[in-house]
């Protein structure tokens, strides 16, 4: 009997062993991008901008070019790039640390002047590379190490919706919340990945996926386990959509 | 003159830096100068990881030991990291579960504890580190398994307080493997 | 019969026990009797003849450790 | 009070709670996490503020707000994270409010590594902002010290108006020590904060927290009366310890924990029969000069040794005023030199082997 | 025949010239605040913050406790002194450059942390302090001296409106966009500003009221002149009203 | 080609883009505005970049990735601007990028005045922000020689793959003078810039931009080999005008707008018989310390005149060392000296009314 | 007969003419004959009788120039 | 040989900055140094502004003008500012319309000129700047009304062209305003 592979590792990712810990969904992330970028045959006039979170280093771990950016700054490094390589698909892989808070204004205003640029946010409500630290997107009485007796509405505030926000931006084109707690989510994530970067392609602006993923070391709880958190937790306060498409006459 | 130098090496999640601590804990307790000091290998995440533990009874200088006394060993990339360092006649302490099939130097004591087995053996891998740090004191004789215990009830509250019973049979098993 | 089966590279794996959950038949565990060259316990597959190829063990590894093959009948069979 | 075994980053977290610091604003980065850490779980049970700020940016701004408002107010950070609060610290300097800003440094520049550095040196004593302004920076070398000096940090900053930086590194972050945290520390003589923009206009007329004159005149005047300060501070506030200078042929200049590694290297050298001292800077910034017209006159060469690429050899020029030949041991990106090293470069010195 | 003063200027303002240009609305906002803060009898225990903008030196007007900010910042120095005085009340004067541009990280995470502030944000379209640049809120068309050929969406994207945006955060409390252009609107205005520091004063969290405001010497258009091109330009795109208010269940 | 009567900031876009500069990011602020005003015209009708960043940190951002694209990029901005650019400055020499920023200096410290200063000499000479880096600084005294520079700037920010600062003062920001724009500038031995991340695999392997090394010997092997580069910055690269310098008694030690108040005061002094000469450094980092080796034995004083409280002095003293007395004149806060003064404390000096 | 008056800080006025504009019975002009300390022409009332104190232009102008009178009739006329 | 240095002083928006340009790019035009500086008062909004002028054959050192030869001062809180720096003998222009009741210093040269009053007559307040440059030119004798008139021809375009008529008209009646 014959065989064919029907999956394997993607030629959008290096050799290196991804830096992430056992069972942490940044992987699935990276698999798609890198995926997604090989479908369209973008690969090759890729830049990637790695930011400051776990995913720090994964500039080793995609096989286009790539430039490393200053914590929350990733969409200004890309909005220097495009301008002056128009042509070249450009994407931030960015946590809920760096985008969320202390990138936010970069995110904005990334879509405020409507950046031909795709955002891969990984919404895992925590500081993952720094130890556990509350995120913006820590949920009310997640426990944290700088929220130890769970976050705190009064002295914390509400989690931030980051695609509810972004979608209010008038220069944004397409905004979507996406999951990949199951196989089926994950085939979903990558359409809208594709979506991004067609769009992206096609010079129609800005996109910016939004991806609930986990953290099973700072939740403490083992990988499965935190996906299904992720899905009892996170997708309720934080639901999956589209939040703004501008490709289907929105205004 | 209590003067002890160790380091203690291994993978992340070993328990190697809660080693390092106790030692300095029962130090700080009996009011000598100890100083304490982890450090993490460039791996981000699940990488190897080290600490250095000085006691002293006069003052602690600089918190970087160039040649140890002794070194635990918790994994075979320590050993040819730190192998070298330890000073002529030390103590290499190696847990044997992990570390095979590599060289000692010789003119050191090399004591091989099969930390993982008997850890297992006790029903909890995470003692493993327990039972090396029991073959050190038998070894070094800085201080006591009770000493070490004290400071445990003192430090591990709520859930981990359970625990204590097993760490106490860790180090107890951990002295014999060295002592036979 | 297998509909086809999967490779597993070995020294990727972290063990992290996310694609034995989503396999739906089971066949997945890992190997508690070896460690990789980096320290974890890897996967393994138990019953091999099981596999339906469905890929789902793949799409989950976040470490791309896994390789699925389907089998193919060939019209002419070599 | 008898000793407790602690962490660096805890123990100037609690120093500050013992100091009385009003309120903590930060934003994590490695490696000083456990400090903000420790105060969120801390600042709240005392009654106290603590706030994870979005940014550093965000943080350093929050402290020049509750400064302002005549709070007591800490900030701490890392190499970077300092980067992105020089116009905060300016604003600070400029408007004369007292906070206490700790740096955990690690190695540079840019993003750099997470392990310890000195490497932050110029852009503590030099300031990174804009503007002749100066920080008041100390730099201890142990936890007993790095305690002692943040409790008495909060007085130096009240006293002066003005902010003061704790310059550690990521060694001094990360070591456990144990440490009496009920130390008692010098009182400074305090004035009541008459100045403070608090919202309390039942006990004063109004005041405004401000850095802008657009008038040179006015803006002229203000800086002259920001120089008289950093001047006294230069005239009367120099910190550092002459260690093991009698006889010695050497010494050797160092701060922060590679002055604790001096410490090893001097033993070393003193099996050796060699006499080296060290001349240890407390304060970065006033430089002690002074402490370089004590120096015997047995001491014929000084070796700056630092986890830089030689940030603090000129404040040693400017100090040695030509007078001994100086040397330079540095170690960098998050490399710890060893005590055998800084001996051994001291021995070649002194075999007339080394010359900067 | 006897006579009561009706209108004067309020005890909540120096004696101290406003530094505005003729005509520019600036003044009537300030006029509102220092009203409302006398009316609710605050003033002896507020502290207000000055932004970077042509508001830099309203320190001197208005004649509580004041703290001038670095550009942007406001709502963190707002955070850094609310945290330590939270009996005092506390507000932030901010133009569109400072918070639109700058400062939206610091504007969206005192909202996001939901602290008890108020800002009080004067959306003028331009930057005039520094001659007339292009504002996050500029409009499409519009000419600036740094869109000099009008504003363009293609490469200066299209203009944010802060106010939906700031609706969408969770911890936000009540939102209003008003506007000055007529004696009416003006008495609207104080309501608001009225609401939102009733709001602070009873704990309820933070306020923010973006007023549209008039910049007739970068316009390059008398100030009468500039009132009307608010309201035939700037309204239909920043329409007024109500975007956000928790204190009537809303969630 | 004739010359134009310009105003400097605008002669300063123009230079940028006659030099090819593809990409301009920049945020306004007084007194530089001009500049990208005029940029914001210019740049798209020669089809290249123009982006008003919301802040200067997404500024010096935007020039990070442009430059690591493979772009020339420069931004500008002045004094609290230029602290805020701290992170992204010491992030784009740790990863070796070429950048050009501009930097009109204002009065500080925080947010100071808009009038003219030299205050920010330790910002830009030091590094504000964190490790051990420095960047090229040029600070020409005329909008021909600011035009000549900046064209110059982005040939040496390619061939050192390091940022170059222009430091000048709102005086050359604001002021207008007769240029020519087409002047040549020297070219430097340029190799392509195949280490761009530019997303163009079909010429190249995987690029990579980065300034993160976590393993502590990779990243002080890279902290070495930028030394090498400051080193050679320092050893053949410093620029500096020796004028006047002949039987000169005094020495007047001044770069950009008070290097030509400077020149009038000479002028004066010669009137009245007193020969005076002028050190201009042109670089300010690399410091012309070759400058004070070709003294001639005639000049017995030193004057430091500055638009700051002294910040280049320490620089001259580690210059001179030790030879001759060193004096100082300053005035700050956008308070621009006159000739006359810096000519009346000349004669004092020489008079022997004055002592640093 | 006029409803009341207003009152005009003349040094403080920049001669914006908004309150000329929405002063519903037209009794506002800027007094071109005379500039006030700071360089402006200042505002000048042109038929006082008119006034019905209905401060709009009171409420317009950004300088807080103008003070508003209302007359009241008093029970017994003092 | 030309060396002249003006201060021109008055409050913002009467045209002082445009009055020092035009000097200035004669200047370039003629092939002569030149440096135009502008400075602006404390007041954010609607101040005082000034600008000086340096014309020279030789090269133009100081930005700074310490003792102009000339002083235009078009209000009077200029007057106080810069009446002591001229030099002895310099040449003090004053637009008289706003400048009244003050004393000027007796050792230097004062002329009046009633420059708003006469740019009304010209029906355009704006052009009172040019009223005052051409009594500088007719004094000063460094320029002739024509090149400035070039110069704007150059630099004025579109709407603003049509105004050259009546800054030429503006020039003439300055100079006559100091010729008579
Ligand atoms: C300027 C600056 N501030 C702070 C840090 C420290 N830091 C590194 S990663 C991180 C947060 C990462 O969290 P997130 O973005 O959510 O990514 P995750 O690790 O969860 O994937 C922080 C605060 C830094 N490197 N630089
Ligand atoms: C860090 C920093 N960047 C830039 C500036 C310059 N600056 C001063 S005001 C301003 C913009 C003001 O615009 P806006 O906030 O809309 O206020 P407006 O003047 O329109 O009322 C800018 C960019 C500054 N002072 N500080
Ligand atoms: S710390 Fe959390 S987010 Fe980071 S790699 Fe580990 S599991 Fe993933
Ligand atoms: S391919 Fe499907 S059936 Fe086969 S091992 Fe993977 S998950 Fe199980
Ligand atoms: S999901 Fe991947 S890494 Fe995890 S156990 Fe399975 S094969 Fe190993
Ligand atoms: S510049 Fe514009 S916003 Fe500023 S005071 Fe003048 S008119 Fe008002
Ligand atoms: S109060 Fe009313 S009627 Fe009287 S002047 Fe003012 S606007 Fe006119
Ligand atoms: S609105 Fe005020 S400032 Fe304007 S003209 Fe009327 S009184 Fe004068
Ligand atoms: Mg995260
Ligand atoms: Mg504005």
């Amino acid at each position: 009997m014959n065989s064919k592979v029907i999956y394997e590792k993607s030629k959008g990712l290096s050799d290196f062993h991804l830096s992430y810990c056992p069972g942490c969904t940044h992987g699935i992330i990276h698999k798609l991008v890198a995926e997604t970028l090989v479908d369209l045959d973008l690969l090759e006039r890729t830049v990637g901008i790695s930011s400051v979170g776990c995913s720090a280093l994964n500039y080793d771990f995609f096989s286009c070019d790539m430039q490393q950016a200053a914590h929350g700054r990733a969409p200004a490094v890309a909005t220097g790039i495009k301008r002056v390589r128009p042509d070249n698909i450009v994407f931030t892989y960015q946590g809920d640390g760096d985008l969320a808070s202390i990138g936010i204004a970069e995110a904005i205003h990334a879509a405020h002047r409507g950046e031909n640029i795709t955002i891969v946010f990984v919404n895992n409500a925590i500081y993952g590379m720094t130890g556990g630290q509350m995120a913006p997107t820590t949920l009310l009485g997640q426990k944290t190490t700088t929220s130890q007796d769970g976050r705190d509405a009064a002295s914390q505030g509400l989690p931030l919706r980051v695609s509810e926000m972004m979608a209010q931006i008038p220069g944004a084109t397409y905004i979507e919340r996406v999951s990949v707690h199951d196989p089926k989510h994950v085939n979903k994530a990558k359409k809208a990945l594709k979506k991004a970067f067609d769009i992206q392609n096609k010079k129609l602006g800005f996109s910016m996926i939004e991806f609930i993923s986990t953290c099973p070391v700072n939740w403490g709880i083992n990988p499965k386990d935190s996906v299904d958190w992720a899905v009892d937790n996170m997708i309720p306060y934080y639901p999956l959509g589209v939040y703004k498409d501008k490709t289907v006459g929105e205004k | 003159m209590v003067n002890e130098k160790t380091i203690i090496a291994g993978f992340g999640g070993q328990g190697v830096m809660l080693m390092g601590q106790l030692l300095s804990y029962v130090a700080t307790k009996e009011d000598l100068n100890t100083l304490w000091f982890p450090s993490y290998g460039p791996e981000t995440r699940g990488g190897t990881a080290n600490c250095s533990v000085t006691i002293s009874e006069s003052n602690v200088n600089s918190p970087v030991i160039s040649t140890p006394d002794s070194i635990i060993i918790m994994n075979k990339p320590s050993l040819n990291k730190f192998q070298s360092k330890l000073k002529k006649d030390g103590h290499l302490l190696i847990n044997s579960s992990l570390v095979k099939g590599l060289d000692y130097r010789e003119d050191v004591n090399v004591y091989e504890v099969a930390a993982n087995d008997i850890a297992l053996e006790l029903g909890n891998l995470k003692v493993a580190n327990m039972v090396m740090l029991g073959a050190y004191l038998e070894v070094t004789k800085v201080f006591t398994n009770e000493q070490i215990i004290n400071i445990m009830k003192e430090k591990f509250t709520g859930s981990k307080a359970n625990l204590i019973e097993m760490n106490r049979k860790a180090l107890e098993e951990g002295k014999k493997a060295v002592r036979s | 019969m297998a509909k086809g089966r999967i490779i597993i590279d070995l020294n990727r794996c972290k063990g992290c026990n996310l694609c034995t959950y989503y396999c739906p038949v089971h066949i997945l565990k890992l190997d508690e009797t070896t460690t990789n060259d980096r320290g974890y316990t890897p996967l393994m597959v138990t019953e091999p003849e099981k596999c339906i190829a469905c890929a789902f063990c793949a799409t989950m590894c976040p470490d791309s450790v896994i390789t699925v093959e389907r089998f193919v009948k060939e019209a002419n069979n070599e | 009070m008898s000793k407790v075994l602690m962490k660096g980053n805890e123990a100037m977290a609690l120093a500050a709670i013992k100091a009385g610091c009003d309120a903590f604003y930060g934003y994590p980065i490695t490696p000083q996490n456990e400090l903000p850490e420790y105060l969120s779980k801390h600042m709240r049970t005392h009654g106290r503020a603590f706030v994870q700020s979005e940014s550093e940016v965000a943080a350093i701004n929050m402290v020049y707000g509750a400064a302002g408002a005549g709070a007591r107010v800490m900030t701490s950070s890392s190499s970077p994270g300092i980067a992105l609060k020089q116009e905060g610290i300016t604003y600070i300097a400029g408007a004369e409010l007292p906070a206490v800003i700790i740096n955990v440094m690690r190695g540079g520049p840019g993003l750099g590594g997470i392990q310890p550095s000195q490497a932050d040196y110029n852009q503590i004593t030099r300031g990174g902002g804009n503007g002749d302004y100066s920080l008041y920076a100390l730099a201890p070398e142990s936890l007993q010290e790095t305690v002692d000096l943040i409790k008495e940090s909060f007085e130096i900053a009240d006293y002066f108006r003005n902010p003061v930086m704790i310059a550690v590194d990521g060694l001094i972050g990360q070591m456990m020590e144990p440490v009496d945290v009920d130390r008692e520390v010098k009182k400074w003589d305090l004035k009541p904060k008459t100045w403070a923009a608090d919202g309390n206009r039942k006990d004063h007329p109004k005041n405004i927290i401000n850095s802008l004159y657009l008038d040179p005149q006015d803006l002229e005047n203000h800086n002259i009366k920001l120089q008289k300060k950093y001047t006294e501070m230069k005239e009367n506030h120099q910190r550092y310890e002459l260690i093991n200078m009698e006889n010695a042929e050497i010494a050797i200049v160092a701060y922060g924990s590679v002055a604790r590694i001096a410490r090893t290297a001097i033993e070393i050298l003193a099996e050796k029969g060699i006499k080296a001292g060290i001349v240890r800077p407390i304060t970065i910034f006033p430089f002690p000069e002074k402490a370089f017209k004590e120096l015997p006159s047995s001491v014929e060469n000084l070796l700056v040794a630092e986890m830089s690429m030689g940030q603090m050899l000129q404040d040693v020029k400017l100090a040695n005023e030509c007078r001994l030949p100086i040397h330079f041991y540095g170690r960098v990106g998050g490399i710890v030199p060893e005590a055998e090293e800084i001996a051994q470069k001291v021995i070649d010195i002194i075999g007339g082997q080394s010359h900067e």
